[in-house]
């Protein structure tokens, strides 16, 4: 029995009211905050900052946004990478027109423009409800993917509309390294990660969370749908479109529209429900899912199959990635149908017992 | 004028095709309360059967008749589409009875990349050509009327055809069959339905099996169209603003959805569109959709939300 | 009833009228669920509504707090006439309710579910909540005591912390009176607070009601099913039946009324 | 039990979701043509019992992990929900769980799925009106837009129409009227009386359940505690005083009880 | 230490571009494999590759090429999408690792005196735009005759085909024809609009800038609509197999660029066949060989493996060239017809020389037809206009330097 929260008493509701009220936890996330900050970067490769920890940890804080809104407010989006584009030329804008406009507060602003953006788009929402707002967040989507592409003014009057941003800083320290990057990622993801943590656990997460589950409920006892929805399109879309700010700035550089189509939006919305919706952690092992698990089976396959003597083309490896990768989804549903994240817990209940079966 | 009657009937044929994929997500949704979004897929993989086994079929048994060698890669496609729903009811949905919506519609997912990687892999990922001898050629009408007539595209009006019986079959079967009943049962509560007795597995066989052909249909139309290639998954992006005008659990609301996008976005783009640049068919389309949604939450047709404590 | 219940029902000062409803009709297509109905509410008393299935209680319910529109009729409350209120209105206004059917926000824990009750009182903004800075942590605490109350009378601290959906129907329904009492109403509406309990369940539940009504001097208005428990709690009972009233009148009256025995009690008891 | 049982569990434990133990050897028997009541409080698993008898744990996301349920001999662990409404087990789910977009007579016709003949399920739907005519006058309304009892009358009937030999009814008497009740348990010994359909029934009502059934079974916390022939049950003291509320013989009125607080179990 | 010189191969064999991208990284492949079983690698410098699949998708392209990028014996990257090359030409930079686009990316690019790492060999979609309103001219018997005359663009919406669009414009000044843009939102598997605009337009000629399913549809449209096919006239990305075959009979007459020509007849592709194929060991199906977008992923290997080659001559023959010194190949490169004729490319492309300030090297293309049935590629050559294309590029590039805050490269830079 390692993990168990006998034998601590809470003497105060500040004491219960705490993010990881069990005190193995704490230690846990200690060590773990421990880890990401000081222990990854002695050892992970650029590679693996470019190309695994930074966009993970950017579509991690992008899928904590959306799980604010498909997740604890119920309200189903497909308009993600619509808030993510918002954020993104936002900051670009913000960025390039503006002197010597410092980064942060141009991610700020960005995030802005798609809370905006995303007030607007989720108007709708206090009428259309479940699977036909999902779609009809997809009007966001489109015409998001279509202002960028035409109107020039958005794009600094770039004829292709494709843009990019160079000599990134934060307090006069370059952001150019992929350490640096990772550093910078994972403070904002912590920052915002915590932030989100603290409005999910008090009364406007409650609110969201009755909204989901029983608006007429909600409504009984004076909570107000309207204001429930748009602060969760607000704060989620906001969340987002920083995280497209970062995706472009940070992780991208350079980019055009496509880098926020469709299909990042579904990506999102995959990486929530896989995650497991209204969770914070489900965010995280979303992101790890969606992202990193096609990479590794990317380089694995080949590997796998060398040890067997079978050499695959990379075409057959696609497809048996996708293969695989679909038949991981599915597999990890039946198991748990409410996310990775509640897989988590289950294993923690499991060890709470552990080792006597019950 | 001519030119507007054109466009509309353009855009009443573009919507047609546009229905034969929606009722794909249509059936799906009011049988079982999943929203399928495999559906491309379902079609990707139907479409790339169908035009490999005609292909095939001469090859593996000599017969030299196109036509029958057509009819027989159709069959064929058809059986694989009935082994697929059968593997997706054993291996997929039977182990996720009961469960919510955003769960299935994520196990669907994992049903998609199954499918397009499984498809490609079997028949390849190059572009392969379905003929099945729909006409190409343009044809004009009331050229007595207007100055260089109407154009109407034979090929869309035979798809539209084909769309039009199949929608009003599956319309009549829904509306007449006690199986209909079960099926709306099974969509509004599984465990209820378990409980009086309602196979489910037997019913989700059914239902992905009328999906698949469905799918295999809209596969031909369009691999006929476009040539059988990976992109055929992405028209059920155009055909999601029908499925929710029209109403998700509605048959005929998937054509009349698909009549009214199809209009409204080929009129947008030919009068709005050069206004502000073009390219606004897409967003148009789901605009309008919202729009709908705005005066009638649950789409034309479809069952009204419930929403009551 | 003995005369020394009636004693102690006299002795909490029911005082004026603080809900009255007036002339309400309210009807679903063809389906008129209430016609013309008027009842009073006085102060600190227990008002039960009964009637038989379908008669139109629940729907009296929703449209006293904002669920339903009434095509026609008033409800005054506390001398201020409405037409037409919206949910929250209602609520800001200190009238709470419970659900026949259960409306529990089934993916919170049953702490949530209730401090969800008190957050019309809540002041802090989303950004001080977002921080957790002093005063919106020292607020969010207070609350937190204030639902520890209620859980402690409700007697369900062994749950504080399960989901909801996980807890057997009759702890959910304790749970969802725990949320109506969170938002110290002055007028709580439960609709069948004991449906699918036993009797020392049921008991229970009516030591809630009658300590509400007693220590707070809650308005409780009541629809239940089971006879002994309207008879023995409520002061005044009005009965509906297919949507029009048939009886108004103390437990007593009530019982030994001919068209209430014909249409909703039955002659064998 | 001295008739041969139609069902028979035996020791059988559930848990839900892996890790949440809920019935912890749980033994019961029904005979053929009898009526069985299981009693107990909240939470009791009255409710698990009759899903795992019924094979809807599934769907719950919970497993029978001990033990065995048979019927008529049978093992029945393994079979689908569907197989046993073709053997003529029929379960009315707690909470009426009526298919909301269908209409009260949809719901009810559905019910037949299993049934070829129409004209025995026409004659069935006219009997289930005359059991409930307010479902007759509610007919074309949708399920969901019904009032409660509705609901529950409904899904009594929904369960009537597939024509069972055994019905396991959970919690039929919630939220109906007091004529309802009383009138579904007259339905419950008719069927019983006539059609020797076989009753399992779960059921907070205790008085009433015991005056219609013949043996009881009362569970807690997953285990049974006591069972007995009901009219033996009845008369217990201690069931007197915790389930029909009539310590020390008289009925106690809901007012007078209010100060006395803890209860007394038989299990801690 | 085995003396490699490493070729990373992006690539994309899935998704909805996959029966373009599939020939053209075949060819590559074949080409590699080619080298080093005909001449044993160059001067004895093995050649190795590995394939990475990036499905199109921008982060995945990132991903490749940050996996890739680290190997020992690093030579170039070839992205093969657009997408893809906005988001490396950041990175390349700073990384040290030459980025070929042959025939795509930014067009801007050719000035390499604001773009080290950036060589747009053999055309860009500016002087692709070029020679197709010189064709047209030719048709009607002279530029001038342009006059009055609507030309229309139908083009896939998104950075690729909107490149062209100022160069038109510029054309267009100079013309007096008047040009319509017509957009078709990617991938294009729905144009019913777009072409009844077109039929109401009724412009003299359409240009096609599309990729992948777009370019059929578009021809299936055209047929549908009635539009001659012979006046429309395509990018070189709309001018390959996949993008006419299952059109057949319908897309005769429509003409395209020819970057390079098809077929199995040169020698570059006869050796593949003789030393890989025949050998069993080829990438894709033996009949795709010397297909057009097959004989385009040859020569960009061809072009890849020569400016090592050329490097080697500077730095060392024999040696493995690191990036920088692939990267002065690349810059100096001087394929004459002689050249090319040893390496057996003579009969697929023209000569090309590139340097410091043109990172193109060379501007030519020519007009295929197809009959039904093949590309027939037409023999004359055309030479996008100097005059008009240089301003432009000198412009852009110095207001991609300015929003950059960067610099032009000094002489000095050039001769290292
Ligand atoms: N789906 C579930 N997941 C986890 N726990 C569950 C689930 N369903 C029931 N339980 C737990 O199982 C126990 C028994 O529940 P059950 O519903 O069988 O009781 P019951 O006797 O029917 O109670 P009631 O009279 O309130 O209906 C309860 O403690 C409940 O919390
Ligand atoms: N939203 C609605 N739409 C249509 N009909 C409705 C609606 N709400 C209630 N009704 C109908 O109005 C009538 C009264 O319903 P109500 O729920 O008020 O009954 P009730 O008295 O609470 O009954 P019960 O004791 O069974 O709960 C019922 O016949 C019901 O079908
Ligand atoms: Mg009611
Ligand atoms: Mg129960």
């Amino acid at each position: 029995m390692l993990y168990r929260e006998n034998g601590q008493f809470k003497t105060s509701y500040r004491a219960d009211l705490q993010i990881f009220p069990i005190l193995q936890d704490r230690w846990t996330i200690l060590a773990l905050l421990a880890f990401a900050f000081l222990v990854v970067p002695s050892f992970a490769s650029d590679y693996y900052f470019r190309a695994i920890l930074i966009p993970f940890l950017i579509m991690a804080l992008a899928a904590l946004g959306v799980n604010i809104l498909v997740g604890y407010c119920g309200q189903i989006s497909l308009g993600s990478g619509a808030f993510m584009a918002v954020g993104a030329y936002g900051a670009y804008n913000f960025f390039v027109r503006i002197p010597d406009m410092p980064l942060v507060p141009a991610l700020i602003l960005g995030g802005l423009c798609a809370t905006a953006f995303g007030i607007v788009f989720g108007l709708p929402s206090l009428r259309v409800k479940g699977l036909y707002l999902a779609v009809a967040t997809l009007a966001a989507q489109f015409f998001a993917d279509w202002m960028f592409l035409r109107i020039k003014w958005l794009v600094n009057d770039s004829p292709s509309g494709s843009v990019s941003v160079n000599g990134l800083q934060v307090f006069g320290l370059p952001i150019e390294s992929g350490v640096s990057k990772y550093w910078f990622c994972l403070t904002v993801l912590c920052i915002v990660a915590l932030l989100a943590k603290n409005l999910v656990r008090s009364a406007i997460g409650r609110e969201w969370m009755a909204i989901r589950d029983m608006d007429v409920a909600a409504a009984v006892i004076g909570i107000r749908p309207v204001y429930a929805k748009l602060t969760a399109f607000a704060v989620s879309s906001f969340i987002v479109g920083m995280a497209g700010a970062l995706w472009a700035f940070v992780y991208l550089g350079a980019w055009e529209p496509a880098a926020f189509n469709v299909d990042v939006s579904f990506r999102l919305l995959f990486m929530v429900i896989i995650g497991g919706l209204g969770s914070i952690t489900g965010a995280f092992f979303g992101a790890a899912f969606i992202v990193v698990l096609p990479i590794f089976l990317n380089q694995f396959l080949p590997f796998a199959a060398s040890l067997v003597g079978l050499s695959v083309s990379t075409e057959a490896a696609s497809h048996a990635e996708l293969m695989i990768f679909g038949a991981l989804i599915v597999w990890f549903l039946i198991v748990e149908p409410h996310g990775l994240a509640k897989l988590w817990s289950t294993g923690k209940q499991k060890l709470r017992l552990w080792p006597f079966p019950h | 004028m001519a030119f507007f009657l054109e466009t509309l009937i353009g855009g009443l044929m573009a919507g047609m095709l546009y229905a034969l994929v929606a009722l794909g997500f249509v059936l799906i949704f009011k049988a079982s309360g999943v929203f399928n979004f495999a559906q491309g897929a379902m079609v990707l993989f139907a479409a790339l059967a169908m035009a490999r086994f005609s292909e095939w079929i001469p090859q593996w048994t000599g017969l030299s008749n196109k036509v029958l060698a057509d009819m027989a890669a159709f069959v064929l496609a058809g059986a694989l589409m009935f082994v697929v729903a059968w593997l997706v009811e054993k291996l997929v949905l039977r182990h996720l009875v009961n469960q919510e919506g955003a769960t299935l519609l994520m196990a669907t997912l994992g049903i998609a990349y199954f499918l397009e990687g499984m498809g490609q892999t079997l028949f390849g990922s190059s572009i392969y050509k379905i003929d099945i001898g729909m006409p190409k050629d343009p044809v004009f009408i009331l050229e007595n009327t207007f100055q260089g007539g109407i154009l109407v595209n034979k090929e869309d009006l035979y798809a539209a055809c084909i769309a039009a019986v199949l929608v009003a079959a599956l319309s009549l079967f829904f509306q007449k069959t006690g199986t209909g009943r079960a099926l709306r049962a099974v969509a509004d509560d599984h465990q209820a339905a378990q409980s009086i007795g309602i196979p489910l597995a037997r019913i989700w066989v059914i239902v992905w099996c009328v999906a698949g052909v469905v799918a295999l249909v809209a596969g031909m139309i369009w691999g006929s169209k476009l040539g059988v290639q990976f992109s055929l998954a992405t028209v059920a992006l155009r055909a999601l603003p029908v499925v929710i005008l029209g109403g998700l659990t509605s048959v005929p609301g998937a054509i009349i959805g698909g009549l009214v996008i199809g209009v409204g976005e080929k009129l947008s783009e030919v009068y709005i569109g050069p206004l502000v640049g073009g390219g606004i068919e897409i967003w148009f389309a789901y605009v309008l959709a919202l729009g709908f949604l705005l005066v009638r939450p649950q789409g034309l047709f479809g069952e009204k939300i419930i929403d009551r404590v | 009833m003995t005369d020394a219940e009636h004693l102690t029902a006299a002795r909490r000062k029911v005082g004026e009228v603080i809900l009255d409803v007036q002339n309400i009709s309210l009807a679903f297509g063809g389906v008129k669920a209430l016609t013309d109905i008027s009842f009073d509410v006085r102060e600190h008393e227990i008002r039960a509504i009964i009637g038989p299935n379908g008669a139109g209680k629940s729907s009296m319910l929703n449209c006293i707090n904002g669920v339903y529109q009434p095509q026609q009729g008033s409800i005054t409350f506390r001398g201020k006439t409405f037409k037409h209120m919206n949910s929250h209105q209602v609520a800001v206004m200190g009238v709470a309710r419970t659900f026949q059917n259960l409306a529990l926000f089934k993916g919170m824990s049953v702490l949530d579910n209730i401090m969800t009750g008190r957050n019309l009182r809540i002041k802090s903004n989303l950004f001080m909540q977002a921080l957790r800075i002093g005063p919106a942590e020292r607020e969010e605490m207070r609350h937190r005591e204030f639902v520890e109350h209620i859980i402690d009378f409700l007697e369900i601290q062994a749950f504080r912390k399960t989901p909801v959906g996980q807890l057997p129907y009759g702890l959910q329904k304790r749970v969802d009176l725990g949320r109506a009492l969170a938002m110290e109403p002055q007028v709580l509406l439960l609709d069948e607070p004991m449906a699918g309990m036993n009797v020392e369940e049921k008991q229970d539940m009516c030591r809630f009601v009658l300590d509400v009504n007693d220590e707070f001097g809650t308005t409780v208005v009541l629809i239940e099913h089971d006879m002994g428990v309207v008879m023995d709690i409520s002061d005044r009972v009005v009965v509906l039946d297919y949507g029009k009233k048939i009886g108004d009148g103390t437990p007593d009256e009530v019982r030994n009324n001919p068209e209430v025995i014909n249409a909703y009690l039955g002659t064998s008891d | 039990m001295q008739a041969k049982a139609l069902l028979d569990v035996s020791g059988i434990e559930v848990i839900y979701n892996h890790v949440i133990l809920v019935l912890k050897g749980v033994s019961l028997q029904v005979p053929e043509g009898g009526i069985v009541a299981l009693l107990g409080g909240n939470g009791a698993g009255k409710t698990t019992t009759l899903r795992a008898v019924s094979n809807l744990l599934k769907g719950e996301r919970g497993a029978v992990t001990k033990g065995s349920i048979e019927l008529r001999g049978e093992r029945i662990e393994n079979l689908t929900p569907a197989d046993l409404v073709e053997r003529g087990v029929v379960q009315v789910m707690e909470g009426r769980h009526c298919f909301a977009h269908l209409t009260i007579e949809e719901n009810l016709l559905t019910g037949a799925y299993t049934r070829k003949s129409k004209g025995e399920v026409a004659a069935n739907l006219e009997k289930v009106y005359t059991y409930f005519p307010r479902l007759k006058t509610r007919r074309t309304s949708q399920a969901a837009y019904t009032s409660g009892g509705e609901q529950q009358m409904c899904a009594i009937g929904r369960a009537l129409m597939a024509n069972p030999s055994m019905v396991l009814l959970d919690e039929p008497s919630m939220g109906l009227a007091p004529q309802i009740v009383q009138e579904v348990f007259d339905i419950v010994k008719d069927l019983n009386a006539r059609e020797k359909v076989t009753f399992l029934l779960a059921e907070q009502n205790t008085s009433m359940a015991l005056k219609y059934s013949d043996y009881g079974y009362i569970m807690e916390s997953g285990r049974v505690v006591m069972d007995g022939q009901a009219a033996e049950l009845a008369t217990n003291e201690d069931v007197k005083e915790f389930y029909l509320g009539m310590g020390g013989g008289e009925r106690k009125s809901f007012r007078d009880v209010k100060s006395y607080k803890r209860r007394k179990r038989w299990l801690a | 230490q085995a003396k490699e010189q490493f070729f990373p191969l992006l690539s994309y064999r899935t998704g909805p571009y996959a029966p373009n991208g599939t020939p053209w990284a075949n060819g590559k492949q074949d080409y590699l494999k080619m080298i080093n079983a005909r001449d044993g690698g160059i001067n004895g410098v093995k050649l190795t590759f590995e394939e990475c699949e990036t499905g199109y998708a921008t982060d995945r392209g990132v991903e490749c090429y940050e996996r890739l990028k680290g190997r020992p014996g690093m030579t170039l990257f070839d992205p093969q999408a657009t997408g893809i090359t906005f988001a490396l030409t950041e990175k390349v930079d700073k990384d040290k690792i030459p980025l070929i686009t042959l025939g795509y990316g930014l067009s801007v690019a050719q000035d390499g005196n604001a773009f080290k790492w950036n060589f747009p060999l053999m055309g860009s979609y500016w002087t692709g735009a070029d020679i197709l309103i010189q064709a047209i001219g030719k048709k009607e018997g002279g530029l001038d005759k342009l006059k009055g005359k609507k030309i229309a663009l139908v083009y896939h919406d998104s950075p690729f085909g909107k490149e062209p669009i100022p160069l038109l414009q510029e054309r267009e000044r100079m013309h007096g024809f008047k040009l319509d843009l017509i957009p078709v939102t990617a991938p294009g598997v729905e144009q019913k609009a777009a072409w009844l605009q077109v039929r109401q337009l009724r412009p003299d000629y359409v240009l096609l800038w599309g990729w992948g399913v777009m370019n059929s549809t578009a021809l299936k449209e055209a047929q549908a609509t009635g539009y001659p096919r012979d006046k429309m006239y395509g990018v070189w990305w709309a001018g390959a197999e996949p993008d006419t075959k299952d059109v057949g009979e319908g897309a005769k007459g429509y003409n395209a660029l020819a970057l390079n020509t098809a077929g199995t007849q040169p020698k570059v592709i006869q050796d593949i066949l003789k030393f890989v194929h025949d050998k069993g060991r080829g990438t894709g199906p033996k009949d795709e060989v010397g297909s057009v977008l097959y004989t385009r992923g040859v020569i960009i290997q061809a072009l890849g493996v020569e400016a090592v080659r050329r490097a080697q001559e500077r730095y060392g023959k024999g040696k493995v060239m690191t990036p920088e010194q692939v990267r002065w190949g690349l810059e100096n490169l001087a394929l004459d017809q002689k050249k090319l004729a040893s390496l057996g490319l003579d009969q697929v492309m023209k000569p090309i020389s590139t340097s410091c300030a043109d990172h193109m090297g060379s501007t030519t293309a020519r007009i295929e037809t197809w009959d039904g049935k093949q590309w027939i590629v037409h023999p004359e050559y055309y030479t996008a206009d100097e005059q008009i294309i240089k301003p432009m590029v000198k412009a852009g590039a110095d207001k991609y330097l300015a929003d950059k805050k960067l610099t032009r490269r000094a002489a000095s830079d050039c001769a290292s």
